[in-house]
């Protein structure tokens, strides 16, 4: 597997994927300026969190617009994987890679924690090594991350099954308590219809190793980088 | 010419922000105050002289930027 | 302002005394320009010049052999291991923070920040000490809802994860709050920036932001106590921009990786002023500047307010000959702003042209060497009051009480709102271990880190309180495995003028330096806030330890939380000591007695016994003893650890909320082991209880459950703050 | 009665948000813009009927909580 991580001003966890990308892959992902155009030859593409442009006017809005996301763009278009996460995810959203938006979280607070995830779907490329209905855990870290989108869209996504995890508590409830933010439908991360782009908010990248305080993220990385192929050299 | 872009969370988006400005006001004693919606505006002092085209620029800008026509609305004053 | 002519009397309004301004007089040989009094008063102001405190901390020990670098650099660098370096420092930004609160701590973390950065190092964590007035204050309110949320906003907008810090709520603070803020840096230990310019014709090089009118005589102002026209005093506030921030680490650490640089340094308080007047006085150089080529955000900028002007997220680069190309490549690739503003001379002198004119001309051996230099008279503090009768404990009761409290309640609602994992390498968020543990990138190393002052201890016997924040600190370190390396120093006190303020500032500092020979654990770096007052009445004795240690295995680290079916074993003497307990004062209303001792050989006898139990995998969980005493140090492990325990002992409030110092309490899977081994090295020790079950089930026969003890340490900051 | 109240950083405090803003529109080619300066508006229903005790009372919302004086200044508009 090929990965590129996406750095614009103001982004701050290009070296936690990176750490996380590697472990997984044995491979160290490619920093991609936010002015470089060409993404050829990658296979995955990482919008890390961070604050990118100051997070000033909207999450997201300006990053969204800048050069590099025509070229991310087009990447999709060729059935290119793309995951997002947090302000990666906010991105996504503005650029409108993935649909609706990441408001403030209701308790107008920055939310630093671990939550609960429920992981809805396994048969996509980024969430196989996980169990059906499996509870893991992700540290949150965010202000804005309060998922809206109207109510057809929403729907469109349950239909089609395109809501990759969704706040829960430790047993699996989707209550409104294990909602912090406050998002639509518990929605913590959601799948293009292609299910190879993803966005999420909490940071899988950031429990990938015990001395953390835990692995739940580690197979998200692992799943995807058997998915686009193993580097050892034989690949 | 100083057009002044006034944006807003659509109607039917939740609006947490005006609703803590409501409740705060409430607690500070202030009664009678309905609904409140908390907005964005952003100054824009631009070179353009003629309205209409000075108007389409912001406008434009708006859209392209400074609202999210999936949560927001946004209108235009120049002055 | 600009048409007063510059006399004695503008002098006094800039806050030089008559003393002060007929050096200048004397210095100069004639009057000086408005730009030349700025410079002056900034200089000499008691935030630039240390010109009370200065006498006082001379005498801290500031050397060990992991000392790269100790006091008078932007922060202080210690070997850590493994060719690489910790540089560190805490400093206070109070006086901005009850102004504008948010703005107010938010500038405080990005100034910290730069001085961290400018020495080479990738800032890896901060944490903050924080002191708020009475919470039944209504003020309080505000400016802890604006303090949090403006170190979250600019810690975690910089990508730095905020780890750990302190918080204590005294009505002393009610007009003054304290906002102390430390950032640990992480650098190879052969590649530090210093500050010191050099190369006669050298450029000098400004990147950052643009300067506006923002804080000017902002040092002035932090030298000076809040009257009530404290409004009207107010320069325009600083606001931080800690995208600008995030950028300007990443191009300076990317300008650092080559050789363009000879000296480096931040502008912070004072800042063009103080940035090229240190930078050229350390070198012995002179300097040029010109501020025509200072990018400005605003129009019509005099020399005097660019001078004095404190815009933030800006520095000051010495550049070697022709490596303004590179430099310049950097900042734009970052969309900073960068101009070479002057050049290194050989005079001796600043000099600053703007528009054509010589706006000042200094000379910068006279501007430092005659600084001024107090040695103001000090008082001993009055021994406090005795204690009145103790009561009796109630023990379940008083513990609830006692955690529930606003110096002992859960903090969680603070931190919850601070970024503490970006980065990947934090072992230990807070609440999770006595001292933050933070990894380094790539080894196994990693930092323990704290902060730690009880101002009632210092306002009760300034000496002893502040050898005990010394030791509180050591002591946080060695509970969770590492060995305590070196501290940073946050003195805060009210006005030096006054001899029973000065009488406790150089108490504490004997204090501070008692403690840290005894301890092996220098001083490197530190700050000093004066006249924090409020109509006439100082803060409580505040002089706040950052402190460091490291870990060679980050994997050894122990954290706090106890698990079911281990032994609670207390390390250190039974205690007894009430006076200045939080039992006493919660529960009796009483703010009386001497602070407990402070006996610094069982203190290093206690913690080197710990830290090797903890090497050697005996102990599952540490937790030193410290507010509140025995009882609330177990509560906190079984909270924490989400167990239950059996306790067994005395049933007296002497023995269960006694302070006494140099203890710990450790969770082994063999409490009579730990015991006969402690025994043969001449540490006392005491099997206290077993952990396990739903409840806590007291010595008196009480129980508590764990839910009863979380909801009342979880209640007071939301009640506080949410409702 | 509704009461559009506008807050705006004084003249002469750094405003970040502004700057960005105007650095992104003109990344995005748009040419002509000078100084961008970002600012809320807060939109309150107000039972009051009366034009002037209700911009009196908006004034004193503004002052007590919606906008931060020390930094900024507000303007109340009726509608
Ligand atoms: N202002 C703060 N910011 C972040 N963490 C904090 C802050 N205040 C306290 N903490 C964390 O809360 C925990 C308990 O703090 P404290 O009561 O000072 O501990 P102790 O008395 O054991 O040193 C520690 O992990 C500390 O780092
Ligand atoms: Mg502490």
């Amino acid at each position: 597997m090929k990965a590129g991580i996406v750095v614009f001003p103001g982004i701050n966890r290009e070296r936690d994927i990176a750490i996380a990308l590697e472990r997984a892959s044995g491979r160290k992902p490619r920093m991609i300026w936010h002015r470089e155009t060409d993404l050829q030859s990658l296979d995955l593409i990482v919008i890390p969190g961070g604050f990118s442009y100051g997070d000033y006017l909207r999450c997201g809005a300006m990053a969204a617009q800048s050069p590099v996301m025509e070229s991310i763009r087009a990447h999709a278009a060729r059935g290119g994987h793309v995951l997002g996460v947090c302000n990666g995810f906010q991105i996504l959203a503005e650029a409108q890679l993935l649909p609706g938006a990441l408001l403030r979280n209701a308790s107008l607070r920055f939310l630093s924690m671990d939550c609960h995830l429920r992981v809805e779907r396994t048969d996509t490329d980024f969430t196989a090594h996980y169990q059906r209905g499996q509870v893991i855990r992700a540290p949150l870290a965010h202000g804005d991350g309060n998922y809206f989108a109207d109510d057809a869209t929403l729907d469109r996504l349950e239909g089609e099954g395109l809501v990759a995890f969704r706040y829960v508590e430790p047993d699996g409830a989707a209550t409104a308590k294990a909602n912090r933010n406050g998002s639509a439908r518990n929605i913590a991360g959601i799948l293009s219809p292609n299910r190879r782009i993803m966005g999420l908010m909490p940071h899988p990248e950031d429990l990938v190793d015990p001395l953390m305080g835990g692995t739940d993220g580690a197979p998200l990385f692992e799943g995807i980088s058997a998915a686009l192929g193993s580097d050892r050299p034989a690949a | 010419m100083k057009a002044v872009v006034t944006v807003m969370l659509k109607a039917g988006v939740l609006d947490p922000q005006g609703k803590a400005i409501g409740q705060a006001l409430a607690h500070l004693g202030f009664a009678g105050v309905g609904e409140v919606r908390a907005g964005k505006v952003i100054e824009l002092e631009l070179a353009e002289t003629d309205p209409v085209a000075a108007k389409n620029a912001a406008e434009s800008m708006a859209r392209k930027l400074l609202a999210n026509t999936v949560i927001e609305s946004f209108r235009v004053d120049l002055s | 302002m600009t048409n007063k002519p510059v006399n004695q009397a503008l002098a006094a309004e800039f806050g030089l005394n008559a003393e002060e301004y007929a050096r200048v007089l004397d210095i100069m040989g004639r009057a000086p320009t408005l730009t030349e009094l700025g410079i002056f008063s900034v200089m000499w102001s008691e935030h630039c010049s240390y010109k009370s405190s200065r006498v006082w901390l001379r005498t801290l020990p500031t050397r060990a052999p992991w000392v790269i670098h100790g006091p008078g650099e932007n922060a202080g660098v210690v070997a850590i291991g493994e060719g690489l370096a910790a540089i560190f420092k805490m400093e206070s930004h109070n006086h901005p923070s009850f102004i504008e609160p948010y703005q107010g701590a938010a500038t405080g973390v990005g100034g910290i920040l730069r001085d961290v950065f400018t020495m080479g190092a990738r800032p890896v964590a901060n944490l903050n000490a924080l002191r708020f007035g009475d919470p039944k204050n209504p003020v309080t309110r505000r400016i802890v809802d604006g303090v949090v949320r403006g170190i979250g906003g600019y810690g975690n907008c910089v990508g730095v994860p905020t780890v750990g810090g302190e918080i204590n709520f005294h009505p002393a603070y009610d007009g003054n709050p304290l906002v102390n803020a430390m950032t640990v840096g992480i650098a190879p230990a052969d590649r530090i920036f210093l500050s010191a310019a050099a190369g006669i014709g050298n450029p000098v090089v400004y990147v950052g932001s643009k300067t506006g009118r923002d804080g000017i005589h902002g040092a002035t102002m932090a030298s000076a106590e809040f009257g009530a026209d404290a409004e009207s005093k107010r320069p325009t506030v600083q606001v931080g921009d800690p995208f600008v921030e995030k950028l300007l680490i990443e191009a300076c650490l990317e300008l650092m990786a080559t050789d363009a640089i000879v000296a480096i340094q931040d502008m912070g308080a004072a800042g063009l002023t103080s940035s090229s007047v240190e930078m050229a006085g350390k070198g012995g150089v002179g300097i040029e500047l010109d501020l025509d080529q200072v990018p400005q955000r605003e129009t019509g900028m005099s020399a005097y307010e660019m001078m004095l002007s404190e815009s933030q997220e800006r520095m000051l680069i010495v550049l070697r000959p022709g490596a303004e190309g590179t430099a310049r490549a950097i900042f734009e690739k970052w969309e900073l702003d960068f101009a070479v503003i002057g050049h290194l001379t050989d005079t001796g002198r600043i000099v600053v042209r703007h528009q054509g004119s010589v706006e000042a001309e200094i000379p910068l051996a006279p501007l430092a060497d005659q600084a001024p230099l107090y040695h103001r008279p000090t008082a001993p503090s009055p021994a406090p009051g005795p204690l009145g009768a103790i009561p009796a404990a109630r023990l379940g009761e008083d513990l609830v009480k006692l955690i529930g409290c606003p110096d002992l309640a859960s903090r969680a609602w603070v931190w919850d709102q601070y970024d503490s994992t970006v980065g990947g390498q934090t072992v230990k968020r807070p609440g999770a271990a006595d001292a933050a543990i933070v990894k380094v990138d790539g080894h196994r190393l990693a930092l323990a880190l704290t902060t730690d002052c009880t101002p009632r201890y210092v306002a009760a016997d300034p000496e002893a309180g502040a050898a005990q924040a010394v030791a509180e600190a050591w002591r946080n370190i060695t509970a969770t495995g590492a060995r305590p390396l070196a501290i940073t120093d946050n003195m805060n006190f009210g006005n030096p003028e006054k001899p029973l303020v000065m009488g406790q500032f150089a108490a504490a500092v004997a204090g501070i330096a008692r403690a840290c020979t005894a301890l092996d654990f220098p001083v490197v770096s530190g700050n000093v806030s004066l006249y924090n007052e409020t109509a006439g009445s100082p803060i409580l004795p505040t002089p706040a330890i950052g402190g460091l240690g490291v870990l060679e295995d980050a994997a050894r680290a122990v954290g706090l939380a106890a698990a079911p079916g281990q032994d609670l074993v207390l390390v250190g003497a039974d205690p007894s000591h009430l006076g200045q307990s939080l039992w006493l004062r919660e529960g009796a209303g009483q703010e009386a007695g001497a602070p407990p001792p402070v006996d610094l050989a069982a203190e290093r006898r206690h913690g080197d016994f710990v830290r090797a139990r903890i090497a050697s995998g005996e102990v599952r969980a540490c937790h030193d003893v410290s507010d509140g005493g025995l009882l609330v140090a177990v509560a906190e492990m079984l909270m924490a650890g989400n167990t239950g325990a059996v306790l067994a002992g005395p049933t007296d409030g002497g023995f269960w909320f006694g302070e006494d110092q140099a203890r710990y309490v450790v969770a082994v899977a063999d409490g009579a082991a730990l015991v006969a081994a402690a025994t043969g090295a001449g540490v006392p020790t005491r099997l206290v209880g077993r952990t396990g079950g739903e409840g806590l089930t007291l010595p008196d026969g009480a129980t508590i459950s764990l839910a009863t003890l979380r909801s009342a340490h979880e209640r007071f900051f939301p009640a506080l703050m949410e409702t």
